[in-house]
């Protein structure tokens, strides 16, 4: 694979070439570069087939990882194309052209990390959710259990007891720190 | 004999029909309508009895999977995979604890690897009769259901009796599995696997010889070959639109490297041989399971002992693993930042672009009454799409 | 198309002929499998209450509730899991997880009720029709999601260790400490049994984490004398660990010793809490031993000025002169009161407290004083004959044995007593070529010395004689024939153990060159005067919960350690410094009782 | 039965276009109010034998519904089986964990539901949200949303359970005390807040009947 | 009962503990130190508290003991205090004290039960030889907890 590697890195300025697995392998490029990276993967070096296509929250780095994830059949080998985008202003070019199904990872992306994709067929269409008022719910910042606490109710009536605590209580009450 | 072989390829691009003009109907194909796999709507506009259009609309499973996960330690995400595809739990537990494994260097033990096996062709034989069930229900033959559902329940025993559970089996741990086969198990499975042959005899003989079935899948749904790449089609709908792909062979997991069997493909590639390659995919599936309780170890551990999972910290890395489930690519993203919970995990389910893009495009020019059947043949599972 | 299309069809009707797929009474006749995971049940006696089952389950639905009946004791806080079934997911990690192997599922599957608040329930103590189920989810044999096997802890071959005094416990490299430290389930049940209750789950937590600074400052919190403890502690906390249960007890000792030994002196300082500013009181403490200096530690840090009187030349007391060099190394000891005395805690070695420095003294110059003078005269045998000249005692051996004086115990050496003191004596006296045997008047099992200390001495050769009650020593030319009588152990009263009781005619006699005595040792407090006012009781001051004496007079007597608890041990004596310290300066700095 | 009928104020479908409004009921749903002595206990018996269950799979208990409905368990036996459409049933069974996109459809299936009708609720995640008790799509409670006759718990309940379910269901209609309708009619206001604080785009009639 | 031997019985009695009382009195004269004196103190009230218990007896003409003699845990006859308690003496050699002056009560009080002819004052020494049966138990358990802890 080394000698993609290196074509890639030729043409791309792709890096960070990682050997993950015997079949896997996963490289970063620019986001600006990304579309034309996948499509000469996509239709000149092989590797056809998008697997899937997702977003990783790097919020330390202030970045999203976009992981695009691409099979060359023939050579029974996988590709994860990273890039990094600036999670302050997250847009990247669209690749709904270049697989049929690349609009639905978009919208997914969208609505759940607020990544854009300019041009991508019903990008702004609610994905999965209805009516959410709440931030893109994929981002690490975004506390799933606060929300749900804040807006469903759940059943009244649990209580439970930290062990330490309660011998603590019953044991040796004395001690107070 | 209608559409008998004729390759009608629908419209890449939408039709922009003009809903005033009043000649249109636009009407909701579910969430709650029994012409629906499992709960997503298809908002379709017709013209007469055939559509022209058709917008999918997913998320009314969507219960968060991939935030949760990252709440969740890495162990304690084992019970919770298994949920995101209720008919087939086991391609996620197996692809969740492969993923876990290979981050963590983690060696499965021989035994743990048939019984992996073992699982996982169980329940894609159990997926593939409710499957049949519901394929031949979309055009109005209801008595296949009646046969298949039990044949399905009869493996669910299995999975009951060696597992404990009889939906979610909850049973291919990170590490190996969770117990071995209990005394006997092994010739239930056989027994077993005998009757759902003769069953599927049956079946064969009623659904396929059957003219009405004929006339209305036969032509139905036709993906030509080069959709396969374009779409990112896996699974049984693209081999039989002649693309010889499958990852038990591509990928050669678990123990299927040493197993016997030959990849079937098909060519005509429309609902009527989709679902007879499905047929022979669960007779395969039949002669697999009798060759893993034939060859698989009789002892040895069948769980690799892992670090507490309290405190289990997962070295940073991202990896992932895939696995062929019957509809297709079934696989598993996930990136550990070296903490005791994933950073990222993302589910690959094969439905995403089969229930979505594909479903949406080869609706077009359907007849309304098909469309149930059309969905059913690309035999699609909204919770993977929507986790 | 061709005809068979249209008849094959119909042959469906032979399965009129067929049985019938549908099973007649489905709920009566389909029980869950042998292995189904149904309703939880739990064996409540087996459960501790640590609440592991709560920390693996993702779904929250486990609630630790107290019970009726059930108070917290050592080892189960008393607690018992709630299950709500608005939350399982039946995923059995609990019962997987389970330390004790209490909990488990049987295979019932059926609840059904129109009030969805009922769907809760303690298993094992809320009576269900599925209690006792032999049927339903357990662990599989060879499988457990813990590990109840402690990481191998690297000793010196008993051969060579009987050789010298080289420390037998080698101590844990990283990777070792924190696999066994990933044992921890951190319930705390230790907690409450650990005399200075120290915050265990967290500094194991800090070795899983590699943060040994974090540890480090957890254990200070409550115990300045890691080093020691972490070797010579009698561990009560691993007794009541709740992984003990079913399998090895987490190793907390051997954890704390890593912590102490990973960090260097020169590093304490960083990890460690700073000095508070000077109080201007002054606070003299006696005994130079655990309880002595913790307190001298606490007070210090504090801000309060400590001199601690010392009779013997080295700081330590027992810790140095009762406790062997193979067990704690001095340069380890000298390291933990290195540490006390860094911060400014003045030590006057070998200067007593009794004639010429009375406690009236002290009283006049400090404004208190802390007794923390232990046991140091050791009991005699109280037999006739206890005065022949090879009857030696435990614990001036083991201190002459310190000061690296001339032992001359000889070839053959009988140990009386079934304590530490005598095992360390009769591993001591090993360590100097004899042949020892250990005489002692009840049973291996009844013995008070730590279960390791017993294994290690009679591993590394020394012969133990059990049910042997003492009777005389007799002189042998010069040396010293000591005659015991066998004993038979007689249950006497129901509810008390068993008493060594004389065969009548089982006499047996030895001719030792050394007898050692260890059956018990005795307070020192000829030092207190009558005058001084403190109120004692059977060679006890007597010390209210914070370690205060009733004593007449303006400074406040305080006391803690051996001198006054029933434990005897180093680490009730740390516990009692720190009360002690924690009282004092509540006392001085006016912030009431 | 309360003798007090609340009549609320006419609701004013505000969720929906101008245009639109008039298309739907604009009253509140009412208490049922039952026939007298004999004539009702016989009504209650021939309800409580033909429970028809509206085939909505709203979550993964669904898939428990299928081995029951043929031949192995053949609910048909029990007077139980499924019916396309809310207008033609009278149990809505609510297959687990809802997300708030599938709770709109509930509550508006449950709405177009014809009286008497019952509901039936599988899993933990009704009870107290289950697996998904810190999701921020699912719901925790279903009982907060529309009125729950017969809670099984399970995950998923079995095929068994569900019947023992149905049959506990029989006795509670046969009983007279299936109260769930008349709850939603007493409370209607308090279900209809629950339901419009967490279904933010509420593009529905107010009681769609 | 012969009133007149049950009077003489009971100051006999009385005389044996008074004599009791003075030996610890005379053993706290030679106590150097507060941990002893107090120690001796314990022992010696217990000893006031019999003759205070045997003086009303004897005016109230009842006897309330309990028959039950203590289990003998056999240290008595074991332990030798070869000599007298020195200024110098710890616990354990006041205890043994103790233990033995017990034993030598016990074994009083056995010989006149022994001796006595009329029932009922071998009653009333059966009865006293049972109470310092107790007592020596009683100090027998603070040996055994306190003093020989490893043995």
């Amino acid at each position: 694979m080394n000698e993609l590697a290196k074509e890639l890195a030729a043409r791309y300025g792709a890096r960070d070439w990682h050997d993950r697995r015997g079949d896997l392998s996963s490289t970063v490029v620019d986001p600006i570069r990304l579309h034309d990276t996948l499509a000469w993967l996509k239709d000149s070096a092989g590797y056809a087939h998008l697997s899937f296509a997702t977003a990783v929250d790097n919020i330390e780095r202030g970045v999203f990882t976009l992981t695009y994830t691409v099979r060359n059949h023939e050579q029974g080998h996988s590709l994860m194309v990273h890039a990094d985008v600036d999670r302050a202003n997250p847009v990247v070019d669209s690749i709904h052209l270049l697989w049929g199904q690349g609009w639905t990872y978009q919208r997914e992306m969208k609505e759940w990390f607020g990544i854009d994709f300019p041009g991508s067929p019903r990008v702004d269409e609610e994905f999965v959710l209805e009516g959410w008022e709440g931030p893109p719910m994929m981002r690490r910042d975004f506390d799933s259990l606060a929300y749900s606490d804040a807006t469903y109710e759940g059943r009244p009536g649990r209580v439970t007891h930290d062990p330490a605590t309660r011998m603590q209580e019953r044991l040796y009450p004395e001690a107070g720190k | 004999m209608r559409r008998q072989n004729e390759h009608v390829i629908p419209p890449e691009t939408r039709a922009t029909p003009d809903l005033s003009s009043g000649k249109y109907l636009v009407m909701w194909q579910g969430p709650q309508h029994p012409g629906i796999t499992g709960n997503m709507s298809l908002r379709l506009v017709a013209d007469g009895d055939t559509v022209v259009d058709c917008e999918t609309h997913v998320g009314y499973l969507h219960r968060g999977f991939e935030k949760l996960m990252e709440r969740r330690l890495w162990m304690q995400n084992f019970p919770l995979v298994c949920r995101i595809a209720v008919p087939e739990p086991d391609f996620n537990e197996y692809c969740y604890a492969a993923a876990l494994e290979e981050l963590a260097g983690v060696t499965v033990p021989e035994k743990a690897v048939w019984l992996r096996t073992l699982s996982l062709e169980m329940i894609r034989l159990a997926s593939f009769l409710m499957w049949i069930g519901g394929q031949a229900g979309a055009f109005g033959h209801g008595t296949i259901a009646q046969w298949s559902v039990t044949m399905r329940d009869y493996v669910l025993d299995l999975f009951e009796e060696l597992s404990g559970g009889r939906i979610y089996h909850m049973y291919i741990i990170p590490g190996g599995v969770r117990g071995d086969v209990p005394d006997g198990f092994l010739d239930h499975v056989l027994e077993t696997m005998q009757v759902i042959k003769k069953n599927l005899d049956d079946i064969e003989l009623v659904m396929f010889h059957n003219a009405v079935f004929k006339m209305r899948a036969v032509g139905l749904g036709y993906i030509p070959p080069d959709w396969v790449d374009k779409y990112g089609i896996t699974g049984p709908n693209a081999r039989s639109a002649g693309v010889a792909r499958d990852l038990r062979k591509d990928l050669g997991y678990l123990a299927y490297p040493q197993l016997d069997f030959k990849l079937i493909t098909g060519g005509r590639s429309d609902a009527f041989e989709r679902a007879e390659l499905r047929l022979a995919e669960m007779y395969q599936s039949i002669d697999l399971i009798r060759q893993i309780v034939a060859r698989m170890p009789k002892d040895g551990p069948f769980r690799e002992r892992l670090p507490n999972p309290l405190h289990w910290k997962i070295p940073a890395g991202e990896t992932y693993v895939a696995a062929e489930c019957t509809r297709g690519e079934y696989g598993f993203y996930v990136v550990s930042d070296g903490g005791d919970k994933p950073r990222r995990v993302a589910v690959r389910g094969p439905s995403y672009t089969h229930a979505v893009s594909v479903m949406e495009r080869l609706v077009r020019g359907v007849n309304i009454a098909d469309v149930a059947g059309l969905m059913v043949s690309l035999h699609t599972y909204p919770p993977e799409i929507e986790r | 198309m061709d005809i068979k299309d249209f008849i094959a069809p119909f042959a469906v009707w032979k399965r009129a002929f067929e049985k019938p797929f549908t099973v007649k009474k489905p709920i009566d006749e389909r029980p869950g499998a042998p292995r189904y995971r149904g309703f939880h049940i739990n064996d409540a006696d087996k459960c501790v209450g640590c609440g592991t089952c709560e920390a693996i389950c993702m779904n929250r639905a486990i609630d630790l509730v107290p019970v009726e009946g059930r108070d917290a004791k050592e080892g189960d806080s008393g607690l018992r899991p709630r299950v709500d079934y608005g939350r399982c997911c039946w995923c059995a990690l609990c019962v997987d997880i389970c330390p004790s192997g209490s909990l488990n599922m049987s295979n019932e599957y059926v609840w059904i009720d129109s009030d969805p608040d009922v769907f809760r329930y303690t298993p094992g103590v809320e009576p269900k029709p599925w209690d006792g189920s032999a049927l339903g989810y357990r662990r599989a044999e060879g499988y457990r999601l813990l590990d109840g096997t402690r990481v191998p802890m690297p000793e010196l071959d008993h051969h060579e260790a009987v050789k010298s005094f080289l420390e037998l416990v080698r101590g844990w490299s990283r990777e070792q400490a924190e696999k066994e430290a990933d044992r921890c389930v951190s319930c705390g049940l230790c907690i409450a049994s650990c005399p200075a209750h120290m915050e265990i789950p967290g500094y194991i937590k800090a070795v899983r984490d590699g943060d040994l600074e974090t540890g480090l400052r957890l254990l200070y919190q409550t115990n300045p004398f890691p080093e020691a403890c972490g070797r010579i502690c009698t561990h009560r906390c691993e007794e009541a660990c709740s992984i003990g249960t079913d399998g090895d007890p987490v190793a907390i000792r051997w954890l704390k010793r890593y912590i102490a030994d990973q960090v260097e002196l020169a590093d304490y300082s960083k990890a460690l809490p700073r000095k508070e500013a000077s109080s201007g009181k002054r606070v003299a403490i006696v005994g130079a031993g655990p309880g002595g200096l913790s307190a001298a530690y606490y007070l210090a840090l504090l801000g309060h000025e400590v001199t601690v009187h010392e009779k013997d030349e080295a700081a330590g007391g027992m810790l140095r002169y009762g406790i062997p060099e193979y067990r704690l190394p001095y340069p380890a000891l000298d390291k933990d009161i290195g540490y006390i005395e860094s911060l400014g805690v003045k030590i006057e070695r070998g200067a007593p407290v009794g004639e010429g420095r009375s406690l009236a003294s002290l009283r006049e110059r400090f404004d208190a004083v802390f007794l923390s003078t232990g046991l140091p005269a050791a009991y005699g045998l109280d037999v006739p004959g206890e005065k022949h000249p090879r009857v030696l005692d435990g614990v001036a051996v083991l201190a002459a044995a310190t000061r690296g004086q001339v032992l001359g115990l000889g070839a053959r050496v009988a140990v009386v007593g079934g304590g530490n003191v005598a095992m360390d004596a009769a591993r001591t006296a090993l360590r100097n070529g004899a042949s020892v045997d250990i005489l002692y008047r009840r049973r291996e099992e009844d013995m008070p010395a730590d279960p390791d200390e017993i294994r290690e001495a009679k591993a590394e050769g020394a012969r133990l004689v059990e049910k042997a009650i003492p009777l005389e020593v007799k002189d042998a030319g010069g040396k010293a024939r000591f005659v015991w009588n066998e004993a038979t152990m007689v249950q006497k009263e129901a509810g008390k153990r068993p008493v060594p009781e004389p065969i009548p005619g089982a006499i047996h006699e030895e001719i030792y060159d050394s007898v050692i005595s260890a059956i018990g040792q005795g307070p020192e407090l000829s030092y207190i005067a009558e005058a001084d006012g403190v109120e004692i009781r059977r060679f006890k001051p007597v010390v209210d919960r914070d370690g205060l004496a009733t004593a007449a007079g303006k400074a406040p007597v305080f006391a803690g350690g051996d001198l006054v608890n029933d434990r005897k041990d180093a680490i009730s004596a740390i516990a009692d410094g720190h009360r002690a310290a924690s009282a004092i300066d509540r006392l001085l700095s006016g912030k009431g009782a | 039965m309360s003798d007090k009928k609340i009549i609320p104020a006419p609701l004013a479908n505000e969720g929906l276009p101008p245009d639109e409004r008039g298309l739907f009921c604009d009253a509140a749903p009412r208490e049922y109010e039952p026939a007298r002595g004999i004539m009702e206990d016989f009504a209650n018996w021939a309800r409580s034998e033909s429970l028809w269950i509206l085939g909505f799979g709203t979550g993964c208990g669904a898939i428990e519904l299928r081995p029951l409905m043929t031949s192995r368990f053949d609910m048909y036996r029990y007077g139980i089986q499924p019916r396309p459409t809310p207008r033609q049933s009278s149990v809505f069974v609510i297959g687990g964990y809802a997300s708030v996109k599938t709770l709109k459809r509930i509550v508006r299936s449950y709405e177009q539901m014809m009286g008497p009708k019952f509901v039936v609720a599988l899993g933990s995640c009704t009870i107290n949200g289950g697996m998904y008790w810190d999701s921020y799509n699912t719901i925790k409670r279903i009982d907060q949303y529309i009125p729950v006759d017969v809670y099984i718990t399970g995950c998923m309940p079995r095929p068994e359970a569900l019947l023992a379910g149905f049959q506990e269901l029989k006795k509670i209609i046969r009983a007279g005390r299936a109260e769930g309708q008349n709850e939603y009619a007493r409370n209607f206001e308090w279900f209809k807040a629950n339901q419009k604080k967490v279904i933010k785009d509420w593009n529905m009639p107010d009681y769609n009947w | 009962m012969n009133t007149a031997s049950f009077q003489e019985t009971l100051d006999f009695a009385i005389g044996r503990e008074r004599a009791a009382v003075e030996f610890y009195r005379e053993l706290t004269g030679k106590a150097a130190f507060a941990a002893q004196k107090s120690a001796l103190a314990e022992f010696m009230a217990m000893e006031e508290g019999h003759v205070a218990m045997l003086t009303g007896m004897k005016s109230r003409g009842a006897v309330n003991l309990s028959p039950g003699a203590a289990v003998d845990l056999g240290l008595a006859r074991r332990l030798a205090a070869e000599e007298e308690p020195t200024a110098a003496m710890d616990f354990q050699d006041i205890l043994v004290a103790a233990i033995k002056k017990e034993e030598r009560s016990g074994d009083l009080y056995r010989s006149l039960v022994a001796a006595a002819l009329d029932p009922d004052v071998k009653a009333i020494f059966e009865r006293l030889e049972a109470e310092e049966s107790r007592h020596k138990r009683y100090f027998e358990e603070l040996y055994e907890t306190q003093v020989a802890r490893d043995n």
